[in-house]
């Protein structure tokens, strides 16, 4: 568009308004219910390592969830979040990245950390917020990162992750610019990926973020988890548009709406997204559309919200539409994947006993890493604590015995 | 009269000035057929309609946009955010729109029908993004009231007052107190006057300060002065725009002596305000210097919140050192 | 959209992404640059009476903008901004609408407010900040506001009052609402009109604002002014989709691209924009396409970021397009409009001259409007303040002799 | 040494940064061909591509969203914010944002690289959004940091500085002095510290503090009190965050007396936390109560801009009901 308002230049004379739902958006599906392929989908050939390492994590995560909701109800920890009916979405989406592709999510998707390898242990560390977590505990629980895994330390705030992840992609890219031409001068070695919600889409962050990747070319994957709620909020109520694959062409940016539910749709467009973006440096929106299958998080009850029919309506599940698939493809043994979900199951179980016990940090993370060394001032109410909790040990039994 | 916690308080305010105004409404994340995430606004849209009481998308610049112009269009505007915490996005809102409606317009416009509720503070375990109580953030900018009940009581008459008050108020809700406050509370309507503080108990030796859940703190902190024979004036401030420096000013010029609790981070935090006020006010008067017990300059933490957190022992400690300097 | 997800419904088993700029948006345009009505153009039916008042408005402005600008470059004004190139889409939309629908603004649309019968004095009691200006002499030149009027006093910071006129249009709306149906119980007396230029629109506030109304149906007419340039930015730097238009169907927002530059294109969009609003509720939005003829302000110069060609292939002068059209239905006396026209500049100087020696405002004017009314600590500023004033009454000559 | 005024100070400073690293980046509104509205990033876009110095869309959110990915990424993110008036969007992102990186992962990731440069201040006739001093609204934030420079000397020094820091800094420039400030400044790279205050001039009757373009306004009537007979210490804070208490301290148990002036309104302005600090610091060599003259508790008017400011006979006054208190 090279005129001065950056507009197509077609003409009309009738007057006449673009429909409030003018584009048709198709959602992209290759696995039937029975894990078969659609007769007529395009198939990704997936290879049995990636896809066997898809499946395990789903079934991880889906086990940890489990377990980690009964702990929340006996009171072992204080707060989870599931990933109950995203397992695909957020899994085959990470597979189909590099393993140093940074991802930069929202809070519900444990399971791409796990893909890259994030332990049982590591979870249960920051979970428990003791000493072993590497956040040093001092988020809720849920509240993962890892600088080894490329896994940026999760942030409550919404959608404020969504322009980061266009300013960290376009640092990515520009050694790859030529000075001269301002072209790109070899492909981009990583992309960011970035996840959010629905819900997290309507803040004002996903709308800078989306239209400066656009403008500025940075390579991001926007990954939209369209799971039908914000808490209470139903997915009517949060926005008007069809999905949120309908903004993608307000900001110019080419944009994929796929079953979330169906691990090769999911793989294959995220693929393909990546493989155009490191080539161009463009930005792609993913909307992914699965159904959130359980609560908001301990802290909520969907009944109050959400009728029983809805949810009798929606139970697809993403990890048995996979393993049918595998099983088709004879790549799992079904009696070996019990007695391995069996035997991980007791590994949470046992990991979580661990995990309970292991202490707190010491009392100097309280003050570290407020700034890289800590200030003068800081330092000096950090002194006076210390005498403080010396002076009155019992009353802080949880730093106490371990002040120097 | 009925026994409330400050959930019921607060709710029963709102149903009142649901009554009140035909074209009030309440909005923001989840408060409306769910009640939000507290349930402060629990049964308000079965009584008041879908379109009165209200979910929006999460944006809380938009809530506070959107709150803004209905306030200026003449409706009493009462928006929540779901945690102090997320009131951020909103900044600019607040700060650049709200506070200076009025002023910009030479009174051709303003958004006094803006009442904004939050729920704000720690001990809950919530770590750094459901702990923060951002009070100091706001204290900075003329044209906004802020208001802080201590419980359930309070809340009521307070909240009342807020949103017939005709300025924007931002009334922040100990979540810590929500089901743990429980008191008599009036049924009908009543309010308690912005601006005024409230001397809880009297004392001779020394003033403490505070608002909002640190009252329960300071509260304590002056029974256990009390059992080694220090008398303490205990003061609730209630609103920190307009704050009242004339309750405070003649308190410390009996005591000679002030300690100010605040959860939020001590660095300029509104007891820096108080401090630099008083000082100044009561130079004479007093014979130790004004402490501050807070907050520790750094974000909220979660697994060593307790030792984090300005609680009774500390406050214990500033009194004697106060009374013993 | 009947599913939780809101999304439509349509599934695809091929892999395709939409886009970037799948929708084919056309500018409408009726009036021929010699003032004709193109051949297969929908007539407006504009009555005469409608027609002359956007035209002398669209004069009135022309000659205040040419008078401020010099006034500013004498240094008699601090700053001016003028509306070059964007009368017809400021007037022409604001003769479209009720008199008593509120329009919010951003800053270049004095032609809206001169529609509505600002008075010459007016304009310049508030550019010279004196007493007799409505805002009380706070605000810098061209922030205009008027409560009698339905124009709402101009905000500098961008973009804030997208929402805001969100909230402002759904409290109209409310009276009109079946509290048993949640319907439209009768159409509603009036809309929001918000003005805001294709820079602002990469707000946060923006989205919010869009998005709400959409959700919650208010009827405003969000006016996109695409007039190439936020400063020195240009459109191309601002977005990459198909301009701002591109946005509605993201927010499930009917829209439409008019010529900024064809008023009766605008007033056309903005009558039927109107009429759908009051009849439903719903939003829409219209970006009008014209070039920003002159300066963004008179703090810039725009030699320093645009080249000489461009400004030369972007002339089309939006009065003169109108005054054709004007002149073609016999609406208008040439002769007698260069002599108004003589006349008006006359008037606008000697009103410069009378505005420029009234009086600053008063002290009190400093502290009154921050509260309904003061609050304590703010009057023993301002007693001490006159106490300062009074003892230093030379060096506050603005103030000192008229302090009680 | 070369003659500079402070745009070209900071130009200066900005040119060395991207030399120095090959992914440092400068962006904001209007900062690319044009050099921004007030010609600080000028000719850089021509010497380091379009692709390391760009103008961005127009939304602060966005661009502090982008820097803090950017910087976590570790590449220097030098951000403009055209006025800081217009921050108040980005305020999320920075209070929430890049004050809690480092902390809230446990030092897995930082955006310690992270500098954001804004104009601020008063005295232009720029009225409520063209004039304001934001600074005291960040001070209440652990993680970051705030730097205020008083002419164009200190402004190359301490941006180099706050480039260099690996913490999120944001740099106030005093718009008012862009042009008006000029004097000495080296070709080549200096730096000078964060978190240390500077005395101005020595005296011992009274302490003046402030920071930025008001650092002219003390020292006017500093001058003022010296033709009076009262001798003056001058001091510049610099740094806000953090600040230096050590030396204002040291200072006050000499003169015994402070006056602290700042542009903001005065209630929570940083101003207080000095106060209150100082107070308790200081008690025992204080004769008289510390004053601050500061800008009233209004938005930033227009018309009474002359009437509004902390200008300095209004410092004079203070000095003097401070020494003959
Ligand atoms: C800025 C901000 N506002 C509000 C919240 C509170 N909150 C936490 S999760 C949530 C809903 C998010 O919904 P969505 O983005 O759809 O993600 P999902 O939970 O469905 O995965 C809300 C409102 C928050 N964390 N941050
Ligand atoms: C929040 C905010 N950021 C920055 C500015 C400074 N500013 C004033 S006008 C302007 C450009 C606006 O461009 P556009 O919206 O296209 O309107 P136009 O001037 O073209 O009519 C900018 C950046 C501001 N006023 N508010
Ligand atoms: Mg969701
Ligand atoms: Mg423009």
């Amino acid at each position: 568009m090279t005129n001065p308002n950056n507009v197509s230049l077609n003409i009309s004379h009738e007057l006449s308004f673009i429909g409030a739902h003018a584009l048709d958006i198709p959602t992209v599906s290759l696995l039937n219910s029975d894990g078969t392929l659609h007769s007529d989908a395009t198939d990704p050939n997936i290879d049995q390592d990636t896809a066997l390492r898809i499946y395990k994590t789903m079934r991880f995560i889906r086990a940890l969830d489990e377990r980690m909701q009964a702990a929340q109800r006996q009171g072992r920890v204080s707060f989870y979040m599931q990933c109950l009916g995203e397992e695909a979405a957020v899994t085959a989406s990470a597979a189909a990245l590099k393993d140093d592709d940074m991802i930069m999510a929202q809070y519900r998707e444990q399971a791409a950390l796990r893909y890259r390898g994030f332990t049982l242990e590591q979870f249960m560390n920051q979970m428990f917020s003791n000493k072993e977590d590497l956040g040093k505990g001092r988020q809720m629980p849920i509240h993962y990162g890892s600088q080894e895994l490329h896994y940026m330390t999760i942030s409550s705030p919404l959608g404020t992750q969504i322009p980061q992840a266009t300013g960290h992609a376009y640092s990515q890219k520009v050694p790859h610019i030529d000075a001269s031409t301002g072209e790109l001068s070899s492909e981009i070695n990583n992309v960011t990926m970035c996840y959010f919600g629905e819900g997290a889409a309507s803040e004002g962050d996903f709308h800078a973020g989306l239209n400066m990747a656009a403008v500025h070319k940075a390579p991001v994957i926007f990954f939209a988890r369209n799971n039908g709620y914000a808490i209470s909020t139903p997915a009517d109520e949060q926005f008007a548009g069809d999905g949120i694959a309908s903004r993608g062409v307000g900001y110019g940016i080419k944009t994929i709406r796929v079953d979330g539910a169906d691990a090769l749709a999911v793989y294959a467009a995220t693929k393909e997204a990546r493989a155009l973006s490191v080539k161009t440096g463009e930005p792609i929106l993913i909307e992914s559309i699965a159904y959130r299958l359980g609560a908001h998080s301990t802290s909520d009850d969907p009944s109050g919200y959400r009728s029983k029919e809805e949810e009798a309506n929606n139970t697809d599940c993403p990890i048995a539409r996979f393993k049918r698939f595998l099983l088709n493809q004879g790549w799992l043994d079904e009696a070996q994947d019990d007695a391995e979900d069996e035997t991980l199951r007791e590994e949470i179980l046992n990991a979580l006993k661990v995990a309970e016990k292991i202490e707190k940090p010491p009392l100097e993370d309280l003050i570290s890493d407020v700034y890289d060394t800590p200030i003068p001032s800081l330092q000096r109410q950090y002194d006076a604590l210390k005498e403080h909790i010396k002076a009155h040990p019992q009353a802080y039994p949880v730093t106490a015995g371990r002040i120097k | 009269m009925p026994q409330m916690n400050m959930l019921q308080a607060i709710n029963s305010a709102l149903d009142i000035s649901m009554s009140e105004h035909p074209l009030a409404c309440i909005f923001g994340e989840d408060v409306g057929h769910f009640g939000g995430v507290f349930r402060a606004t629990s049964g308000l849209q079965e009584k008041f309609g879908k379109h009165r009481v209200f979910n929006t998308p999460l944006t809380e610049q938009g809530i506070l946009g959107f709150a803004n112009g209905m306030a200026a269009a003449g409706a009493p505007a009462i928006a929540e955010i779901q945690f102090a915490d997320y009131i951020f996005p909103a900044f600019d809102q607040i700060v650049n729109e709200s506070a200076k409606f009025r002023y910009r317009s030479g009174n051709e416009f303003n958004v006094g029908k803006l009442t904004i509720r939050t729920p704000y503070g720690g001990g809950i375990a919530g770590g750094l993004y459901h702990s923060q109580s951002p009070e100091a953030y706001f204290a900075h900018t003329p044209g906004l009231k802020l208001v802080v009940p201590r419980n359930a009581y309070q809340a009521k008459g307070l909240l009342r007052a807020c949103i017939k008050d005709d300025n924007p108020v931002i009334f922040f809700e100990p979540k810590r107190l929500y089901r743990a406050s429980v008191g008599e509370v009036p049924e009908g309507d009543f309010e308690i006057p912005l601006g005024k503080a409230e001397v809880v108990s009297q004392g001779s030796d020394v003033t403490v300060l505070a608002w909002g859940a640190q009252m329960e703190i300071i509260e304590q902190a002056a029974k256990m002065a009390k059992s080694e024979g220090i008398s303490v004036e205990v003061i609730d401030l209630r609103s920190i725009l307009p704050w009242d420096v004339e309750t405070i000013a003649q308190s410390v010029r009996k005591t000679g002596r002030l300690v100010i609790s605040h959860e939020a981070p001590i660095t300029n935090g509104f007891g820096a305000e108080i401090a630099a006020t008083i000082q100044e006010e009561c130079f004479l008067h007093l014979e130790s210097p004004i402490t501050r017990v807070c907050g520790l300059d750094t974000p909220y933490p979660l697994a060593l919140e307790k030792e984090y957190i300005p609680d009774a022992l500390k406050v214990l400690s500033a009194i004697k050192n106060s009374v013993h300097f």
